[in-house]
């Protein structure tokens, strides 16, 4: 039987030393790009008997029962995110669920690679690459924003205060390490952007 | 005075006396202290000289204080980490520091083009639009290359740059810019109320000129005040504060650009990992500008001479560095603030006299000054200046009002001066963005006026002269900022301590001060030092129409150098206003531009150099096809394998044994870049049929189809095989490079023009990598694979498709081919993409399969005649140019791009027509984008008639062949056409179809 | 760099963060009546743009946010915002009433409609 | 008669201190009537003033500017001058500017410095290389002096280029117009207006349209802030500010305004002899006299009549050419501004009679058209005169919108720099 060989977007790449957070890439996360319209009832309640959680109408937010988190993408557009090995099954669920609803579900498990920053200044490294405000309030735990990062399209996931997890296109996948990687680079702290300060700043 | 002469034997606050540091200067190694900048070092070491200036090379020395030095421009650091034409005042000291002298030859003392100098006479202001005109051919050949070597300032270095650099973003709900008192004071104001504050100032230490300002402030000196306000600032946490780091530029909706020096001070800090310079890209809810103001110099004749500086430099000399600058001096002013600095120096020990150009100059100071023994010359002026490398002595005069001549003067020996001609508010900050601005007779300068932003100035900044306006103005712009950020008007927290300052007598402006011998004859009275442009220039340029102020300064280059006008752009309207009788309002002003100071293209570049310039796509094959040693060309963002030459073998020769591979046994190609959109819902079927020339509304479910996509123009602009997954379910294939662009297309059109399909279009092309499997052998290799789906030719026939597995591998499989062989095209998902390549390869291996890169799939389609989006289409040919139209519905009422289709010139005659082309020599390939003329003449020009699209050399054929887009082309089979090569070689070819190879195509379906 | 909201998500964020698609409320001949066009019709359409001085009613996309398009007005001189709504709205009613040339016609019919 | 520039008189005026030099031009109120009035005096409206005067003697004409002369786009871009285009009709009009450019110092007695340095467009990418060798053989057949060069060659020119074929996108060739180079932006604004001003033309500076009259279908006159003035021809030349006047006379333009960015570094010794463009990234750069880095940047990508700089759309031209010319990381920007260019739909120009009798348009030059002003008012001067298109002009004409006969050049995979 030939059996199958998994290799993920970043596993050519060693973890990161040298660096004032601790940068590595998560690479077992299933993922499944869910369509619908949160106007529609019959699509809502069809979702939430699959996932057992309502799909998170407010932009830039996320929803999480057990193991799998929701987060918004847009209007008519959610990442369901859950363990690799359930995320095929759990799209088919979906889809036989959504039978008839106007909708779309594809199991994009593969189409991104998942960077996890950890430690007290991650947010002060994806500022080198990012216009985002992440100290202005607003970015508590759970929430989730698209953006441009350094030169590529990335969507942020804020996980708790210091542990921050950035999407990028698996494609993109080594740019985006290699730019993390110098952006975090040990000497380059930004002084100004003390710890101490942090929640000022 | 330790080789020191010129070092005082106290004071200083800038410096530590106890830190000895040794530098060099024009490789002559000098000792200077903790603190001192290359300029206060080198001048305490006694050397006045820094360099010559642009034009006639004459000898320069410091004027300044800080950022708008205009002459002491210095190179420092070696090799690939020299950077030239720093400003030597800014440049902090540090052990091992080299720094070097500029535009000199062969050395600082003696330089070959001060000769200029002695021919200045013939060379004034726009001197070369009047001459260097014959011979025709010596502007390019004679006089420019002179004309170059002899300009430009410092040297470039030779290597890459080893330092790093980044960018930091930060938002700030009241940005400050300048430290010093009034800006500390705003930001005490602001901060009370809890906003964010971001204070930024250009230099090491905040302060401003707080140390060189008269006055109490409570019971302290401004210094001390400035010292206690900034440890407060520093003890609340939504105050942070950016020094050595200058707030380059404001653009749009207070985005403002500040650039940071991190480690030029500090070797250690770079070798630590610190980037050399940090760009913050500032978005601010209220801006401050507490930026200062600039002092002006005084046109007097010679007034460039080394010795001569600003009087605030010269205080600044004095009392940060304990560094004299002379032993004997003349101070000449126009107002009352360069007294300070007389005292200071008399209160050093050093001699000092002051001229005055006012009539009764009576202020406090002026008393004071008196009052402490200092002869004071009023209404009188500096009318001479002895000495070329250094001041020997310098003429007094005596002066009235608009009297243009010199009657009586009196010879002084000295060996410098400081001037003062009043101060210049800052204002370009203010202006960047269209700040406008008014003259204020009390300062002889602009000042700001209304703002269309959210930005107020205060202080000096704002023209505001005195510390106790200057310290409300501040109270009162930072409450009103944090007001507008907060919306909460709060009781003013801040008490002011009482304020005692000296009362100070009236300016009075001198653009021009009389000079020994004729009225503007022959004296150099300058205006814009460093570009060597004298009053006399401006008026010159009056004289010959260039009227506008944009005219004069562009003719005359005045403001245009290296300090952007900061000392002389006022000085020069004063000049003009006096030449043409207009007030300086009405002369009007020349626009400042950003930046304030200039800063590194490194810093603009930051960390996105090297690997990180522009993201390279990798595919999930990008490393197999790495070790496999394959040449690489770029797709889009892309890299795709272009070809895999073994051991020995060259290019040419692995693309021909990849293209003979696929047509007698069997090929691997990753087609992971194809875009691969998901395209579901009940109006799918319609929309596709109005974004595809074709239909596919009528496509079977599991069956593929070829579409064609066209612009609004009418032009072709991607094209792909699209499969029906479920009567409202289809999955799109797009070129690599369109895949992006087309999924955006599609979303554009649903919710701008079609909104109310019900359609959901999801963009996976990097969910799946996808092979193809071409040639002969290829259901064998896929049987091998253990497929659990009927691979059969007729199970599973030409333009259709499945989904299965192979082994353990979920694919998607396409039975679709763009190289005319029997081709499945199969796609897993791309994290197993790796493990699948490997398998194919070991399954293929009996069949001789070979893994073929993009070149060799162009050569196979070409053999087949399909068209290559990019190739054959350049943006301006249709789908009926091409031979295709027979994909353009004439059933459809609407499609994008049809109607542009019917324009008088698409359907017109003598269209370029896709054809094609076999050389009469089979063996002669014709070169890319080669042209057909209509008549071969002798020589150009010769009218041409259309040019070669794709064109190779067949191996499967043995010959070459060509497409071409060909005028009438259509109409033309079997003529012979003649493409004029370099070189006069004329190469024939046969106009034919284009399809060259397996004309029925019963390879594809075998 | 401008500062753009996007009024159907509500993220505020840099224009390198949205898509600019020029002039807004351009009619689209083809949709309506594809048999019937003149090449003059076609040409406007294509290419003939309002270009004023001033204000300027424009398509804006979100493109690292929810990806939606909508409508926004801009003074073209200060880049002042004046107003963001969304993809199938009208302006609001102050600044219809300041609007010129084609825009201006537009907004009329669409009123009575 | 004015007294010609030359060494000697510029001897002579050394002796009385430069004292005596004459106007280089005059500051005429204007008259209430000419027999033609251009409307805007940068390069192309200035030149077509000089040849409507010099070639077709109509010298009872005016140019009316609603700032200073030159003080547009034609004082504020990077002064490139090249021919290369790969469109039949580009090449005739951007070669016959060329041309020009070669001898107008002496025609207008004043230095307008054409510099023939030689021009190079980097081929950095396979599809790039192969859209520079079709130009190049269409240039050559259209006898344009041009060719294909090495890396070796290239790195031979302009020595300090990133030849590490490691780099992202590694140098393959270039394609090089050994008679392309620069000129002095302001000098030719300025020789044009002296020229003209010699032979009669009234340059009205300080004098901003505020209306086209017609009586019928035919042009009457201007409203302009100093008056009236009667004319039956008139030649809008504004650029960017096209749109905003033709529509006084209802005539409505497929054009776009957007605003430019370019940029200068601090002067520094010679490095680079030669302009050097980078499509593939977006950059190009040249090094003036006075030894500044003279860098092109992008356009903001909005409509836009602010005239500002801005960063963003020179951020990235600024990367690129740090990567493509490493030396110049060390060095500093020292000056950034902005010009608003006239944006046609297929990015060529737009020189043309209207709808209205009388009425003649000359713009849409966009990102281009320094190079272009010998030329441009040559054939534009020849149509007003005669009432009818230039044959180099003819293809430029507005009808081609209505045709669908677009004249792109960005088929060339070059950009319009």
């Amino acid at each position: 039987m030939l059996e199958s060989k998994f290799e993920s977007p970043l596993a050519h790449r060693q973890s990161a030393a040298e660096t004032y957070v601790d940068i590595r890439e998560v690479s077992e996360r299933g993922m499944i790009d869910l369509r619908g319209q949160p106007g529609d009832k019959k699509f809502m309640a069809a979702v939430k008997d699959i996932l057992a959680v309502d799909l998170p109408k407010a932009p830039r937010t996320s929803a999480t029962w057990g193991d799998i988190r929701v987060l918004w993408l847009s209007t008519d557009q959610w990442l369901v995110t859950c363990p690799r090995h359930r995320a095929e099954a759990l799209t088919q669920e979906l889809t036989a669920a959504l039978q008839g609803i106007h909708s779309l579900a594809v199991n994009v498990s593969d189409m991104r690679a998942v960077i996890r920053l950890e430690g007290e200044r991650a947010r002060e490294v994806v500022m080198k690459g990012s216009t985002l405000d992440l100290f202005d309030g607003s970015y508590v735990p759970g929430t989730v924003r698209r953006m441009r990062f350094a030169e590529i399209a990335a969507l942020l996931s804020i996980l708790e205060d210091a542990v921050i997890e950035i999407y990028v296109f698996r494609s993109y996948a080594d740019y985006a390490w290699e730019f993390l990687i110098k952006a975090a680079r040990k000497g380059s702290e930004v002084a100004l952007l003390a710890p101490e300060a942090k929640g000022a700043a | 005075m330790s080789g020191k002469p010129y070092r005082l034997p106290a004071g200083g606050s800038c410096i530590d006396r106890a830190k000895s540091i040794s530098f060099s200067f024009d490789g002559k190694s000098l000792q200077g202290f903790a603190g001192d900048t290359v300029a206060s070092a080198v001048l305490a070491s006694g050397q006045r000289l820094f360099g010559r200036s642009f034009k006639y090379h004459r000898p320069r020395g410091v004027v300044g204080l800080g950022s708008e030095e205009m002459n002491a421009l210095v190179g420092v650091g070696v090799g690939a980490r020299h950077e030239p034409n720093l400003r030597a005042t800014q440049v902090e000291l540090y052990n091992g520091l080299a720094a070097v002298s500029q535009n000199r030859w062969p050395s600082l003392s003696f330089d070959i083009g001060s000769v200029n100098n002695k021919l200045s006479r013939f060379f004034p202001g726009g001197f070369y639009y009047k001459t260097f005109m014959w011979p025709k051919s010596f502007w390019k050949h004679v006089y420019e290359p002179f004309i170059r070597r002899a300009a430009g300032l410092g040297k470039a270095p030779e290597e890459r740059d080893p330092d790093s650099y980044e960018h930091m973003h930060i938002h700030a709900d009241v940005l400050i810019v300048g430290g010093g008192i009034a800006g500390l004071t705003a930001a005490e104001a602001a901060a009370a109320s809890g906003v964010k504050v971001l204070l930024v100032d250009e230099n090491p230490v905040l302060g401003g000129i707080a140390d060189l300002s008269a006055g109490k402030i409570g019971d302290t000196t401004p210094a001390a005040y400035a010292a206690s306000a900034e440890a407060r600032l520093r003890g609340l946490s939504n105050v942070h504060i950016l020094t050595r780091t200058t707030v380059v530029g404001h653009f749009h909706h207070n985005y403002l650009m500040a650039f940071e020096r991190v480690g030029d001070h500090d070797p250690a800090l770079l070798a630590a990992g610190a980037p050399r310079h940090r760009l913050w890209k500032i978005r601010a809810g209220q801006v401050i500008l507490a930026s200062g103001a600039l002092e002006r110099p005084l046109a007097f004749a010679n007034n460039d001479r080394p010795g001569i500086m600003l009087a605030s430099a010269v205080r600044a000399l004095v009392e940060r560095y304990g560094v004299a600058p002379g032993k004997n001096g003349v101070v000449f002013t126009n107002n009352d603030d360069a007294y300070l600095t007389a005292l200071v120096l008399k209160q050093a020990g050093v001699g000092v006299r002051v001229a005055d150009s006012r009539a009764r100059p009576d202020g406090a100071l002026v008393q004071q000054a008196r009052a402490a023994g200092i002869e004071v010359n009023a209404a009188s002026v500096i009318s001479a200046v002895e000495g070329s490398h250094g001041v020997k002595a310098v003429k007094i005069a005596a002066y009235r009002k608009g009297q243009g001549r010199v009657i009586t003067e009196t010879r002084v020996d000295c060996d410098f001066v400081a001037m003062s001609g009043g101060w210049n508010p800052a204002l370009h900050l203010w202006c960047h963005n269209g700040g406008k601005i008014k003259f204020d007779d009390a300062i002889a300068s602009f000042r700001p006026n209304t703002h269309g932003d959210a930005i107020a100035a205060i202080g000096a900044a704002n023209g505001t002269m005195n510390l106790a306006e200057t310290m409300n103005e501040a109270v009162a712009a930072g409450e009103a900022a944090a007001r507008a950020v907060n919306g909460k008007a709060k009781a003013s927290k801040i008490k002011l301590p009482a304020i005692d300052e000296p009362q100070r007598g009236a300016l009075e402006p001198l653009w021009f001060a009389p000079a020994t011998g004729g009225y503007n004859e022959g004296n150099k009275h300058f205006i814009d030092f460093q570009n060597d442009v004298t009053a006399a220039d401006l008026e010159l340029a009056q004289r010959e129409g260039y009227e506008s102020v944009e005219h004069t300064k562009r003719y005359t280059t005045f403001g245009m150098a290296t300090d952007q006008g900061k000392t002389s752009n006022i000085n020069g309207l004063g000049v003009l206003s006096e030449a043409t009788g207009k007030s300086i309002p009405e002369i009007g002003i020349t626009t400042y531009r950003p930046p304030y100071t200039p800063y590194s293209f490194g810093s603009i570049a930051g960390a996105l150099t090297g690997k990180l310039f522009l993201p390279v796509r990798r595919t999930p094959i990008f490393q197999w096809h790495t070790e496999r040693g394959a040449v690489f060309e770029p797709v889009g963002q892309w890299r795709r394998a272009y070809t895999y030459p073994g051991a020995g073998e060259d290019k040419h020769a692995a693309i021909n044994r990849e293209i003979l591979g696929v047509r007698n046994k069997v090929g691997l190609l990753d087609a992971s870049t194809l875009g691969k959109i998901e395209i579901k819902g009940p109006d799918a079927a319609e929309f596709l049929d109005r974004m595809y020339t074709n239909t596919f509304s009528t496509l079977k479910v599991g069956k593929c189809r070829y579409g064609l996509m066209m612009n609004e123009l009418g032009f072709l602009t991607d094209d792909g095989v699209t499969v029906r997954l479920a009567d409202d379910h289809y999955l799109m294939h797009t070129t690599s490079g369109g895949a992006d662009r087309i999924s955006a297309w599609l979303e554009e059109w649903l919710q701008t023009e079609w909104t109310h399909y019900k359609v959901f279009v999801t963009p996976v092309t990097e969910q799946w990598a996808q092979f193809a499997i071409a040639g002969p052998r290829a259901r064998e290799v896929l049987q091998k694979l253990e497929s659990d789906f009927d691979v059969s030719n007729e199970g599973f026939p030409h333009m259709s498709f499945k989904t299965g597995r192979l082994g353990a591998y979920p694919v998607r499989i396409f039975r679709i081919s763009f190289s005319g062989e029997q081709s499945y095209e199969v796609a897993t998902p791309a994290n197993l993409g790796r493990g699948l390549w490997d398998a194919i390869l070991d399954a293929g291996r009996e069949y001789g399969i070979e893994p073929y890169g993009t070149e060799a799939l162009h050569v196979l389609r070409a053999e087949k005649g399909y068209i290559v989006i990019g190739d054959e289409t350049d943006g301006t040919v249709t789908p009926f140019d091409v031979g295709l139209d027979g994909l353009v519905s004439k059933k459809k009422a609407d499609f994008i791009g049809k109607r542009s289709l019917e324009q008088s010139y698409l359907k017109g005659p003598n269209r370029k027509q896709l054809v094609g082309l076999l050389t009469e020599d089979p063996q002669e390939v014709l070169p890319d984008g080669a042209y057909a003329v209509r008549e071969v003449k002798d020589k150009p020009p010769m009218e041409m008639i259309g040019q070669v699209t794709s064109t190779y050399m067949s191996p499967t054929l043995g010959r070459s062949i060509a497409m071409a887009l060909i005028e009438n082309g259509k109409a033309r089979m079997g003529e012979v056409i003649s493409f004029p090569l370099e070189g006069g070689k004329v190469v024939k070819a046969k106009i034919t179809d284009t399809v060259f190879y397996d004309k029925d195509g019963g390879r594809i379906s075998a | 760099m401008l500062v753009v909201t996007c009024p159907v998500c509500g993220a505020e964020g840099d224009e390198t963060d949205f898509h600019y698609g020029g002039q807004a409320h351009v009619r689209r001949p083809a949709t309506h009546d594809p048999a019937n066009i003149s090449d003059e019709e076609q040409r406007d359409y294509l290419f003939i743009r309002h270009n004023p001085k001033g204000l300027h009613f424009e398509r804006w996309r979100c493109d690292r946010g929810c990806g939606k398009w909508f409508h926004a007005a801009r003074d073209t001189v200060s880049m002042e915002f004046k107003a963001f709504y969304g993809i199938s709205e009208l302006p609001p009613e102050e600044l219809q009433a300041q609007a010129k040339g084609p825009w201006a016609d537009y907004f009329k019919s669409r009123a009575k409609a | 008669m004015k007294t010609r520039y030359s060494i000697f008189s510029l001897a002579r005026n050394a002796m009385n201190y430069h004292k005596d030099w004459e106007k280089a031009w005059r500051s005429p109120d204007p008259k209430a009537e000419y027999d033609a009035v251009i409307v805007g005096a940068g390069g192309h409206g200035l030149a077509t003033a000089y040849y409507l005067a010099k070639n077709h003697k109509m010298t009872n004409i005016a140019v009316v500017e609603k700032g200073w002369l030159g003080g547009g786009n034609t004082g504020r871009n990077t002064t490139i001058i090249r021919s290369n285009y790969l469109q039949d009709s580009s090449i005739a009009i951007y070669e016959l500017a060329r041309s020009l450019y070669e001898g107008l110092s002496q025609d207008l007695n004043f230095n307008t410095m054409f510099s023939p340095r030689g021009l190079m467009m980097l081929c950095q990418t396979e599809h790039e290389f192969r859209a520079m060798k079709r130009t190049s053989h269409a240039n050559r057949l259209a006898g344009l002096d041009c060719r294909m060069i090495t890396p070796a060659e290239v790195k031979e020119i302009v020595p300090i280029i990133n030849d590490d074929p490691a780099c992202r996108y590694p140098v393959l060739g270039a394609y090089y117009q050994p008679r392309g180079g620069t000129g002095r932006h302001d000098a030719v604004a300025w020789g044009y207006a002296r020229g003209a001003d010699a032979m009669g033309v009234d340059i009205i500076q300080n004098c901003e349209v505020t209306g086209i009259r017609r009586e019928g279908g035919q042009v009457a006159g201007l409203d302009t802030t100093r008056g009236t003035i009667r004319t039956k021809k008139i030649g809008v030349v504004t650029a960017g500010h096209v749109s905003t006047i033709m529509d006084m006379a209802g005539v409505r333009m497929p054009i776009e305004s957007m605003c430019l960015q370019a940029l200068v570094s601090e002067p520094i010794k010679p490095v680079i002899d030669c302009v050097v463009m980078a499509n593939t990234v977006h950059g190009y750069i040249s090094q003036s006299d006075k030894g500044e880095l003279v860098v092109g940047g992008g356009t903001d990508p909005y409509n836009n009549y602010s005239q500002r700089g801005s960063f963003t759309a020179l951020e990235h031209t600024v990367t690129a050419l740090v990567e493509t010319f490493p030396i110049i990381s060390r060095l500093r920007m020292l000056r950034q501004w902005g010009g608003i260019v006239d944006m046609t739909g297929d990015r060529s120009p737009i020189l043309s009679k209207t709808d209205v009798q009388g009425l003649y348009v000359n713009c849409g030059w966009g990102t281009g058209g320094f190079k272009a002003i010998p030329g441009s008012g040559w054939v534009f001067a020849d149509t007003i005169a005669n009432d009818r298109p230039h044959p180099i002009a003819e293809p430029f004409s507005l009808n081609r919108f209505l045709e669908g006969r677009l004249i792109d050049e960005s088929v060339a995979a070059a950009v319009a720099h």
